[in-house]
């Protein structure tokens, strides 16, 4: 099995043994900040090109194919174009917090995004609490969003920033409770350990019955997080227009516009990570001829296939299924999911003493 | 004086020979001096501009049925990369004006256009939105969308096919091609009102 | 390398990248201004009375139930990181204390507080 | 049936009454006009509570008002209820806004247009036009130039919008009324809204998510349809009557070709008879295919839209091949049709049948059966039977609420009495019932072609008709049903080869009215899904 571990430590030894040691660190900070920037960069491009050729084809359309072979260079125009488009600032509104709201969500998005273990040693941000830090950083994001629908000042911003306060608070209950199955199973917040411990097997099959159950309410609750359809009631584009970021143009627009899409991956990462064990390769006990075949799929690809099944099972659900209304929303949340979480930790909890 | 080779794909330059508006849109610029010369950011940045351009979901009435047409399966304006339409003006690049602009609406129009960010196109699709079309004789319709705000393609038909508004969407992705984009305004615009002058 | 340290390099990227993007975008775009442009965008008619103002309470409600029972999750979290080691006793005291949670959701249940009015 | 009429109509007091096929012209004096319409709305015997329309009239030395009526039980008759005024300063007659609910609009359209006022109806405000609109444009001594009425720069002023006019000088002391409460937080839908199906604008005062009340505010596409036509010639007036509700052009089209053919007496060859009944209900596919799609939308499900769009083209490709036009069809002419049909046209119908079959069956699967779809559509927007009857709502939405109003069946033309087809009725008038109807008429339209293509008689396709048509005087009434219920063409003529008077009974408006009276207490979501329930069609309405 090959892990960037290898390089990472390599680059590690290479710089500490022939450079002082802050001069060695700075570089090594200002490559991993390279390297996230343009990891998260090109995934962007990736899911938005995915979405919409996904999309089209399940609506017997084509697709983006004109720009570059199969439209690959599409989002790579959407870039250029968005980002050189006017900033607009608005009479009546608060433009400090208008501007801060679409860099809060952004950077709550790559701050979550930094925190995931694409493979051993290539993890920046490995807390003890890291599980805390996920759901910490990613409530960030929701800051952003209340705020860019209160300071445009405009109606349709309004209600779309209060529908978003009221869902995504809600939904961020059943994420927590349902990431905390497996905390009790592992035994640990910390992410690398988390993914250690499924070296054998992951979560989802060592958690039985509850952490299958938490797999599904963190789906369904990841989704709504991410103000995706059937759950895209702040932004409702045929109710509230563009919901909280009506009065956005260019690039704050574009920051809103990216921050969705990587938070679609972003939440199907976690779900990998926790229930799926991120990079681990599949290993069923017992079969190990077939394990060794798993092994030599390399733990990236392992990690990024797993995670796009998550976004295509997200893309799927968001182009078949019509919009909840509010209060159907919320009962989904405090009735039925909400419930079923908390008894989920019990059952987990004599899960884990029986077996 | 030749239009420089602009590849649209699909849309040869030969296609457009006989559309002298942009030759001499070309001409006019080099004649100008100092801003003939089309350096390669300029390339690089039209190439991203012309070929992501995000329409405003706006439809008056009938040819508005041919923009839901041009979106779903058959014409698919995706395959170009405009299916991303905005609903809020903020977001668009390009107004298609579908259908007849009436005097109660005309304001609402303007205020859309001055309210969409820079830089920003308008396309006329059909006769209404082009001169009144076949309600020219009405005491409550405007005479065209360009007596209230600038106009940069117009597709002609009532209502036109969407093989022809797709033609009208090449034509501005070419037109976006020749601009330069460093010359867009960047002061007060002023637009002009046919109709008060 | 301390995570916090870490934690500061994506924090400054994240800064750097947004207020890049953002100056690279203000000083090359295009610009027009109009009396109309800074409004806000209500389907093209103009808004009617200030949109800050006071708002339904159903929100805010939701907003303090979800205050009580994030609090009372992330208590269960440190519980949750050493249950596997505390076996039976940690099950009953966690179950008595979601069994507490779930008689104040039935209670705001049983309010209404749930409902959407 | 005679006599029950005569009955009622010897109630009215001193009452001219002219009978021709079925339609009724009761002539009253302005004195007598409420009190009449109260004994044909209240009485036993039989109660004409489906007020079709109001039409304004301008006979230049006279105003009049012309209230076309019908028993929702027997569609067949009709009866116009007319009276005129000569006072031209000020024009006024007697409200029935309390007798039918849907007068409120037509009475404000006839004050838009003719500056009639209805005393008793405190919302007079202008409708279709701006309030600051000088002159009443459907007069005949309406000045037309637009120096009085330029192209406005401005957007309209929101207390004109809001407050009710003073209409007369008694009132002037009184407080202005306004439709909405200072500390209301009203919110503009429309005009440039995805969900309202075009540049409809509603008004609406939440509170919170909940909707507490709808002003629709019409005219961004009026384009002064009914003017235009009073100076073309009736073989122009096509063109128009197309444009008016384009998801059923051709139905609408085909309304006029009979009311102008009614009055010329012509026989139109059965074979014109039998493709434009086959064109109608194409169109009529074509129509509820996109309303399926658009409600689809206005939920959220976009691919549901993109479907309905794809089975859609289909009929565009035959539309196409046979009349050249996509969405205009432009195919009906008075006398028959434009051209013959396409050789192929028999054989593509023919495969359209089944294929269609095959996919309204993917549609129920997609979304009729969706937990979400049905989660949002069950238990919201209640319309009953008499609520749809009092405010008009024909077509699906009034079938669905249990009122058989399909002309189709109730006044057949063209070569309806010919097949068999069954009119829907669901009586449960919710959204799912809007919803599903369409799916089940889409059904019943391809029976319809089924029973028709195979049969289309050999001969010529147009009637011969004189190079200049002039229809005799009178008043000619042709009743229609396309895609969205009643559609009413009303051509009163003097001879002329120019129609004097032209209205067109548009079956949208109504069903904003609807809107208008189920959405109070729903969520805005829900009202965004209503509206997709009802399939309006604003250039229906602002004609």
């Amino acid at each position: 099995m090959f892990h960037f571990e290898v390089v990472t430590k390599w680059i590690d030894t290479f710089l500490m043994s022939n450079l002082p040691e802050w001069l060695a660190l700075t570089i090594e900070f200002v490559l991993i900040g390279i390297l996230i920037l343009s990891a998260y960069a090109v995934l962007a491009l990736i899911l938005i090109l995915a979405e919409r050729k996904i999309c089209a084809y399940f609506q017997c359309r084509l697709g983006p194919n004109r720009v570059g072979a199969w439209g690959v260079l599409q989002p790579i125009a959407d870039m250029f174009k968005i980002l050189l488009k006017e900033i607009i600032t608005l009479n009546r509104a608060d433009n400090r917090l208008f501007r801060l709201a679409s860099f809060l969500v952004i950077i709550a998005s790559l701050l979550t995004f930094g925190a995931l273990p694409f493979d051993k040693g290539l993890h920046a941000i490995d807390f003890n609490v890291g599980v805390f830090y996920l759901l910490a950083v990613s409530a960030l994001g929701v800051v952003g969003i209340v705020l860019a629908g209160w300071a445009s000042n405009s109606k349709y911003t309004m209600i779309g920033a209060m529908r978003s306060g009221a869902q995504l608070i809600s939904y961020e209950l059943s994420c927590a409770l349902s990431l905390m199955t497996i905390v009790m199973l592992s035994g640990t917040m910390q992410l690398s350990q988390i993914v250690e411990q499924q070296a054998n097997m992951w979560f989802i099959f060592k958690g039985g019955i509850p952490a299958f159950i938490a797999f599904v309410i963190y789906l369904i609750a990841g989704h709504a997080e991410t103000n995706r359809g059937p759950f895209d009631l702040p932004e409702a584009e045929s109710e509230l227009t563009a919901g909280y970021h009506t009065e956005y143009s260019g690039i704050t627009f574009g920051f809103f516009y990216l921050a969705e899409y990587l938070n679609m991956f972003i939440i199907a990462a976690i779900a990998t990570t926790m229930f799926l064990g991120a990079w681990q390769p599949l290993h069923i006990p017992g079969l190990d001829g077939f394990n060794m075949v798993m092994d030599y799929i390399p733990p990236v690809l392992w990690f990024f296939a797993k995670t796009f099944f998550c976004v295509f099972i997200a893309l799927w659900v968001r182009w078949s299924f019509p919009r909840l209304r509010i209060d159907q929303l919320l009962r989904l949340e405090w009735k039925i999911l909400m419930p079923i979480a908390l008894a989920n930790i019990v059952l987990m909890a004599l899960w884990i003493l029986v077996f | 004086m030749e239009v420089k080779d602009i590849k649209v794909k699909n849309f040869t330059t030969a296609d457009f020979r006989d559309n002298e508006y942009l030759e001499k849109y070309v001409e006019e610029l080099r004649k100008g001096g100092v801003n003939v010369a089309i350096g390669k950011l300029d390339d690089i940045i039209n190439w991203g501009r012309s070929n992501s351009v995000w329409p405003l979901t706006f439809a008056t009435s009938c040819c508005g049925i041919e923009f839901m047409s041009l979106g779903a399966a058959r014409f698919d304006f995706a395959r170009f990369g405009w299916e991303v339409t905005r609903n809020s003006p903020r977001q668009a690049d390009v107004v298609f004006c579908f259908g007849t602009i009436v005097h109660k609406m005309a304001p609402v129009v303007k205020r859309l256009y001055e309210q969409m960010a820079e830089p920003k196109y308008v396309i006329a699709v059909g006769s209404c939105a082009i001169s009144g079309g076949p309600f020219k004789k009405s005491y409550h319709t405007v005479m065209g969308l360009d007596e209230i705000i600038p106009v940069d393609v117009y597709v002609p038909g009532c209502p036109p096919s969407p093989n022809a508004i797709i033609y009208g969407m090449m034509q501005l992705s070419r037109k976006i091609k020749v601009q330069e984009f460093f010359s867009l305004p960047k002061e007060p615009k002023i637009i002009v009102n046919k109709a008060n002058n | 390398m301390t995570n916090s340290a870490l934690f500061l390099v994506v924090l400054v990227t994240a800064v750097f990248m947004v207020v890049a993007a953002m100056a690279l975008a203000m000083w090359l775009s295009p610009k027009s201004y109009n009396a109309l442009k800074g409004e806000p965008y209500e389907c093209g008619i103009e808004t009617r009375g200030p949109s800050w103002g006071q708002f339904r309470v159903g929100y805010y409600l939701i907003a303090i139930l979800f205050l009580i029972f994030d609090v009372e999750a992330v208590l269960l979290f440190p519980w949750a990181t050493i249950y596997s080691s505390i076996g039976l006793d940690g099950l009953i005291l966690a179950s008595f204390f979601i069994f507490v949670l779930l008689l104040g959701l039935i209670y705001a249940w049983k309010k209404g507080a749930l409902e959407w009015k | 049936m005679n006599n029950k009429l005569e009955q009622i109509f010897s109630q009215i007091p001193s009452a001219e009454i002219s009978n021709k096929e079925n339609i009724y012209t009761i002539y009253v004096s302005k004195e007598n006009l409420r009190r009449s319409a109260e004994i044909l709305r209240n009485n036993d015997i039989l109660d004409f509570d489906f007020l079709r329309d109001i039409i304004g009239m301008d006979y230049t030395d006279s105003f009049g008002v012309t209230y076309n009526l019908s028993p929702s039980d027997d569609l067949t008759i009709i009866v116009l209820l007319k009276s005129t005024t000569t006072d031209r300063e000020k024009p006024a007659f007697d409200t029935v806004i309390d007798l039918w609910e849907s007068a409120p609009f037509y009475e404000r359209e006839v004050h838009d247009f003719f500056g009639i006022r209805f005393l008793g109806n405190e919302d007079m405000r202008r409708i279709f036009l701006r309030q600051d609109w000088r002159g009443y444009p459907l007069r005949k001594d309406y000045d037309n130039s637009p120096i009085i009425n330029p192209v406005p720069k401005d957007n309209e002023n929101l207390d004109d919008m809001e407050n009710l006019p003073v209409l007369d000088l008694e009132d002037l002391g009184k407080p202005k009324k306004s439709v909405f409460d200072k500390d209301e937080y009203v919110v503009n839908f429309g005009p440039q809204h995805p969900a309202t199906h075009g540049v409809l604008h509603l008004r609406i005062s939440l509170d919170g998510e909940t909707v507490k009340k709808v002003d629709p505010n019409f005219g961004y596409i009026h384009r002064g349809i009914e003017k235009m036509c009073e100076a073309y010639t009736y073989p122009q007036i096509l063109h128009l009557a197309d444009r008016l509700d384009y998801l059923s052009g051709s139905i609408n089209r085909h309304a006029v070709c009979m009311a102008v053919e009614k009055g010329l007496e012509l026989e139109v060859p059965q074979r014109a008879q039998y493709v434009r009944t086959i064109i109608d209900e194409l169109t009529r596919i074509a129509s509820h295919l996109l309303g399926w799609g658009a409600m689809a939308l206005d939920m959220g499900a976009i691919t549901a839209f993109v479907y309905g769009m794809r089975d859609r083209e289909k009929i565009m490709d035959i539309f196409e091949q046979t009349c050249g036009g996509r969405l205009m069809a432009n195919y009906a002419v008075i006398g028959g049709l434009m051209a013959d049909i396409h050789p192929e046209f028999q054989k593509k119908v023919k495969e359209f049948i089944p294929y269609m079959r095959k996919m309204l069956k993917e549609h129920h699967i997609l979304f009729t059966g969706n937990p979400i779809a049905r989660g949002r559509m069950d238990g919201v927007g209640y319309l009953s039977r008499e609520q749809a009857i009092s405010i008009g709502a024909t077509g699906p939405v009034g079938r669905s609420s249990g009122w058989s109003c399909d002309l189709r069946k109730h006044a057949p033309y063209a070569a309806y009495d010919k097949v068999n087809f069954t009119e829907l009725l669901r009586t449960d008038g919710m959204t799912f019932d809007r919803y599903h109807i369409r799916l089940d008429e889409i059904e019943e339209s391809l029976k319809i072609i089924e029973q028709l293509i195979d049969n289309i008689p050999e001969g010529d396709y147009c009637a011969k008709t004189k190079a200049v048509i002039k229809l005799p005087e009178g008043d000619y009434i042709q009743r229609v049903e396309n895609a969205r219920g009643d559609f009413s063409v009303y051509i009163n003529s003097r001879g002329d080869k120019f129609p004097y008077r032209v209205k067109f009974r548009s079956p949208s408006m109504v069903l904003v009215n609807v809107l208008k009276h189920i959405t109070p207490g729903t969520k805005i979501s829900d009202l965004i899904m209503l509206g997709g329930s009802l399939d309006y069609v604003i250039p229906c309405i602002d004609r």
